[in-house]
């Protein structure tokens, strides 16, 4: 990034804030992160279409398609002025990020025209029907059968992990329609009112709940419920990844909030003794790092570079180690419903890190053998 | 004291094991602990029903009574099977909290009267049970951390201030608590909870197998346990013997985290094959072995050293103890965070049982002191530095 | 153990003591570990055999042998008393610990007669011909090969990591005398000087040496030399295994030294802040845990218990951690050479606890496979 | 200073690495380090032949040089791209401490005439090198740490007093050694080191490619470079600029590291198969990979920080150093310990590279301050507690 790049992104951080601060907030909004809980769906929605309105949402699609053709480096401005404001920068990850590049890079005209539009103003919340019991970290196993039938698919099986599942219009279904474990996957839209299609909302360690199971009995899509040919949902699925990294650093900003309250705790506590206080620099530093080298990597703007493969591992690991510092600053305080303190929500919470999204154990194998060459397992 | 033989040992250990595994699965936990059915009791956030076993039919609260008392007057290593058994069931009973704690303050200060063997004989029965309050947040012993006050009024004292997170105190029938008395000294106090001016209010906990709740008082009238002198010793000592008991149940759910680890690693598929047999999962799992011999080892000396006749070893009876409490927190918190990366999605969901462990592990990492806190005074004690 | 135990190895202990403290030192005698260098050779023998004379070698060996048929917990005092007097508790680990149980269990009667006695004295010194540089981990890998011929056996091939070779009279070797893996290996004993034997010494990382390179270039050995039958070499040599374990706790001695001049260096160069007290602090209670754990496994007298079966990880992570707080207790101090600072040479040769006598990756493995019952690999 | 261009260090980095690779293969950086030959000069410790090539065809001494005195006039980020280089290949040249912590003192401190000038244009040119003594034991810079003094004698100074670890002193044809002055406060002088009173006796170093020596001081001359004001600053300042290039080299020995010992995972078998395809060998250097890319953040940052025109990011090199050295020690000792585990019993061989880094990394450690020292200071200097 040269000096004038610099110089547009601080300009253009002054105008995010400056809108962001502005904005009037619905009742009830908070920033849920990247998923929304049952009860964040109805300000989520009403922020999402105010976003919309102002030209905020869906940065990275195409102009043609009511996006901003942003840059990395202005997608990651917006969605760290987002976390320092506090409020969520789209309703939902799903459909603006993974379905409309999805849509946008092989769906038919007619289903560009049908769905891109309600996801890029809020109308329709889509959810993803990707994992499944049987296949967490190994995803190209999964079982749900989509079959062809005279009036077109028909599905059977069941989904795990679909984020607001139960407020959703659409969901993103990969589902097999073959035998060969990656070429033998398709991916499919599928209206939520489809008979046949339940969901059952599935609550977290932490006593919220984010996600759904989605079960198939026998549930009929029509023909045009298929996106590009049958045997592309692996290929399409993969367009997905990735994405996340793009607003990682933003996930920093969080973290200093908390770590401050933490800080301040400890004090509080009478429990900030030099050996905390060790912990909670270097933590400091990690965080600091997180970003900086979020920042690196966008600004040399290569997506396949070592920084922004070790990003992600870096980011759950660090946010992680902060939840778990919870009992040390706060003592016996640590022993109240996580309901009733940010900081015990956030150990229990931060679990997932290294689960969701690629466990830390899949990211260290794509480390070791995407970006360091070493050679794989046999199986 | 009489220590167990192995073979008595082992009886009572399996006694405890079947009456939790026939009284207290995993379900029935759940619903006393988290449920708001009939199983769970607001007031008491115990199992009532398995209590009563464990007390009339296994005698769980004698077993360390002295004989005099009409206990069985075994020692801290019967005291430590019990415990490891409990803590692997998340059993949720006061044995902690009023079998240990508050029945071992009890027997070492009340006089010997009719009212208190009374009082003792409901206890050791289960008809009864009391709690402890002894510092402002159920943190780290410390006489500085004391914040109810005493004054005299005639006979009788009257207590003020309010104590948190004490264990089992929403379903005590007595409470024993520490509060500064006139003199500027901590004394101990026996105290009805159904008198005026005391409230007692259960605490929406993070662990619901170890309910507290805040004790406010208000000129609160209480019996005064102990004389004039100070009972800094005996408080400690107490304390001690506690967190060497909670390390055994500490260790019983780090044996029981590492079982549930194993055979969901065992079984899991992932990529064609047992998740087991990466060595991602394999390593993990091994770790936690060592983390678990850690901890055994740990408690084990902490309790040895509350029944031993070597004066030397009964000499290290306060830094064993912190070094258990250090330790067993530290690898039961290894233990359940692997637990959960192992199970992966599965593990974080309300259903498994990983969380439940999750929330016994942070909760005792901080009762009584945490980690840093024992360390520190393990490390003056045994002048290492 | 019950009380009568407690009290017999209490009086041992005591007796040990008086002996080692009275006992005569020949000029030059340290305690070097298991494995002397070639200048601890002369010291060491000289020391051995004043052990053997009174009865303190290879006290795990029945008596008709000249052994003790000690105790578990009787072995174990003695190297615990070694080690705190400051001496060796025999001259080479592979003559009494290795080839002793091998020939006892598996020798001729004539291998025997002419061997063991030479062991027990230390007359002989012998070094294990195991290792090779392509099988360390892998021993079953291993590729020297040995040659039936008229006369008995033609050994071709190389060895690594042999202790005190360049010193050895004998050598305790495993070579490969068919395709299976595990059947196809025969044990051997082969005097050192025997033509085409060539022994190079090996530095180590700290500037030591005490192991050797041995080559084989058409070494010929008498038909004698084969121990047991051809292809029960593995069978043999898992025999040595274990053994080991029995004298870990005595490790714990020597580190309780280290660490008590640790805490002393750190004081004196002022670096002794609380961040460093409380890793002192936590080392000093692994080592203590480390002793109670090992007494522990004693006691129950079960070889195969979980405590036993974790000292080895144990005692190497926890060694291994201690060497390495030397910067932290010495500050610039650590920049000096090895040989002129125990604590700067314990910092690297601590590197070896992980991977000598097995790497801690094979022991979480075995951990894993056989205490635990996952599953293996799939190869 | 004028910032490298992308190309611009490219093309730099690229001639500092054709030039360690051709004239200081592992071979003769293990000749002049630790062999005693005449590649082995006992009095320098460095290659001769390698700085000569480096500071007249490359040009490293001159790069930062202001562009007045005749250097090039470039940044921090310039020395960061040759240290870079250096420390992938453990070269062993005075740049540390020579050309930037040495020379950067003399430019700030020295008097513009002939002398100076002379002096500066054979440091350059890599005619002579220069060391500097700072505190007592070539640890944390702090005031109070500085043990030489100095007397005034008529027009001269009389230092006395012994310095140890001085890194590159055995070869230097000056001495910038901090003295506290008779005022109490510290002062700057410059010694040549034969003088009377000056002994340099090289030290027995565990990196043979870090060259220390101890240089004891009795009466000897010297030339007083500061003024009577504070020189707190200015050393401090140097010290700063001196962690972030030696982080630089952590950084490049870190990646050196890495490649070593993937390159050892990806060809070495064990159990029929390449070690790197073991998970536990293969998220070993992952982790490896990911502590590289922090501790290339953190050494950027303070580069940034010592040639940027944004006055905050100015203000916060003082802590990005403490930050750099920090996480860059740890990262390389991470790294150097994963890298001797995954070679195994090769890596613990004197032959083997492996002790090579690890020698170096525990080195660099300690200089200028550990990472304990440095935590703190950087938590001091946010005020983030």
């Amino acid at each position: 990034m040269n000096d004038r790049d610099v110089e547009d992104v601080q300009s253009l951080r002054a105008q995010f804030r400056a809108f962001l601060d502005s904005a009037p907030k619905p009742p009830g909004l908070r920033n849920y992160g990247p998923t929304p809980t049952a009860d964040d769906v109805a300000p989520g929605r009403a922020w999402h279409r105010y976003l919309a309105d102002n030209g905020y949402t869906c940065l990275h699609w195409p102009r043609e398609f009511g996006g901003a053709a942003a840059s990395v480096a202005y997608q990651a401005a917006f969605a760290e002025e987002c976390a320092r404001a506090g409020v969520p920068r789209q309703l939902n990850i799903t459909g603006p990020d993974l379905v409309g590049p999805v849509l946008i890079k092989f769906g038919s005209p007619e289903q560009k025209d049908r769905f891109l539009g309600g996801i890029r103003i809020g109308d329709d919340v889509w959810t993803q029907l990707f994992s499944e019991p049987g296949a967490g970290s190994d995803l190209a196993s999964l079982r749900t059968r989509a079959e062809h039938t005279a009036t077109g698919w028909r599905i059977d099986g069941q989904k795990v992990w679909s984020s607001a599942a139960a407020s959703a219009d659409y969901g993103l279904l990969l589902a097999r329609t073959g035998p060969d474990k990656h070429r033998g996957l398709s991916m499919f839209v599928v209206p939520m009112d489809t008979p046949g299609v339940t969901v059952r909302p599935l609550t977290q360690m932490d006593g919220e709940s984010k996600f759904n199971e989605v079960f198939f009995d026998s549930a009929e899509l029509s023909d045009d419920a298929l996106i590009g040919e049958v045997g592309q949902g692996w290929t399409l699925a993969m367009v997905t990844l990735g994405r996340e990294r793009l607003t990682l650093g933003s996930q920093a900003v969080a973290m200093f909030q908390l770590h401050e309250r933490m800080v301040d705790a400890a004090r509080d506590h009478g429990l900030l003794d030099p050996v905390l206080s060790r912990s909670m620099t270097r933590l400091w530093s990690r965080m600091w790092l997180l970003r900086y080298t979020w920042q690196r990597a966008i600004d040399s703007g290569d997506l396949t570079s070592s920084a922004f493969s070790v990003l992600k591992l870096m980011t759950s690991e660090t946010d992680q180690h902060l939840g778990d510092m919870a009992t040390e600053v706060l003592g016996t305080d640590a022993c109240v419903d996580p309901a009733d303190d940010e900081l015990v929500h956030h150990m229990l919470v931060g679990r997932a890190q290294t689960i969701l999204g690629g466990t830390s154990e899949i990211q260290r194998n794509i480390l070791g053998e995407r970006v360091l060459g070493l050679p794989k397992e046999p199986r | 004291m009489t220590a167990l033989a192995e073979d008595e040992r082992r009886e009572l250990a399996q006694s405890v094991r079947s009456a939790c595994e026939r009284l207290a699965p995993e379900e029935r936990v759940r619903d006393v602990a988290y449920g708001d059915g009939e199983a769970r009791d607001a007031r008491s956030g115990f199992d009532t029903g398995l209590w009563d076993v464990l007390c009339n039919q296994v005698g769980v609260a004698a077993i360390a009574l002295p004989e005099h008392l009409g206990g069985a007057g075994y020692g801290a290593s019967a005291l430590g099977v019990v415990a490891h058994e409990l803590g692997r069931a998340l059993a949720p009973v006061p044995f902690i909290s009023s079998t240990v704690l508050a029945t071992g303050l009890l027997i070492d200060l009340s006089e010997r009267d009719a009212d208190s063997e009374k009082r003792l004989s409901e206890l050791v029965e289960g008809r009864r049970t009391a709690a402890a309050a002894l510092t402002g947040d159920g943190g780290m012993w410390r006489r500085n951390a004391v914040t109810l006050s005493a004054g005299r009024s005639g006979e009788h004292w009257r207590l003020d201030g309010t104590v948190r997170h004490v264990l089992g105190a929403a379903a005590a029938d007595d409470l024993v608590v520490v509060a500064t008395a006139d003199n500027g000294q901590p004394a101990v106090f026996l105290l009805d909870p159904t008198v005026d001016g005391v409230a007692v209010e259960a605490e929406r906990a993070l662990d619901g197998t170890r309910p507290m709740a805040t004790v406010a008082l208000n000129a609160a009238s209480a019996v005064r346990l102990s004389g004039d002198g100070p009972v800094d010793d005996v408080v400690s000592r107490n304390v001690d013997m506690t967190l060497a008991v909670l390390s055994a149940e500490q260790v019983g759910a780090c044996e029981r985290v590492l079982e549930l680890a194993t055979a969901h690693a065992r079984t899991r598929e992932q990529f064609g094959r047992p998740i087991g047999s990466f060595q991602a999962v394999k390593h993990k799992c091994a770790d936690m072995l060592v983390d678990l011999e850690w901890a055994r080892s740990a408690s084990q000396a902490a309790l040895e050293a509350f029944e031993t006749d070597d004066a030397t070893i009964a000499s290290e009876a306060e830094w064993r103890a912190s070094m258990a409490k250090a330790v067993c927190s530290e690898s039961l918190r290894n233990a359940v965070h692997a637990n959960v990366q192992i199970r992966g999605g599965i593990g974080f969901t309300w259903e498994d049982s990983a969380h439940l462990y999750f929330r016994r592990a942070r909760t005792d990492e901080v009762l009584l002191g945490a980690p840093a806190q024992h360390w520190d005074r393990l490390s003056t004690l045994t002048k290492l530095l």
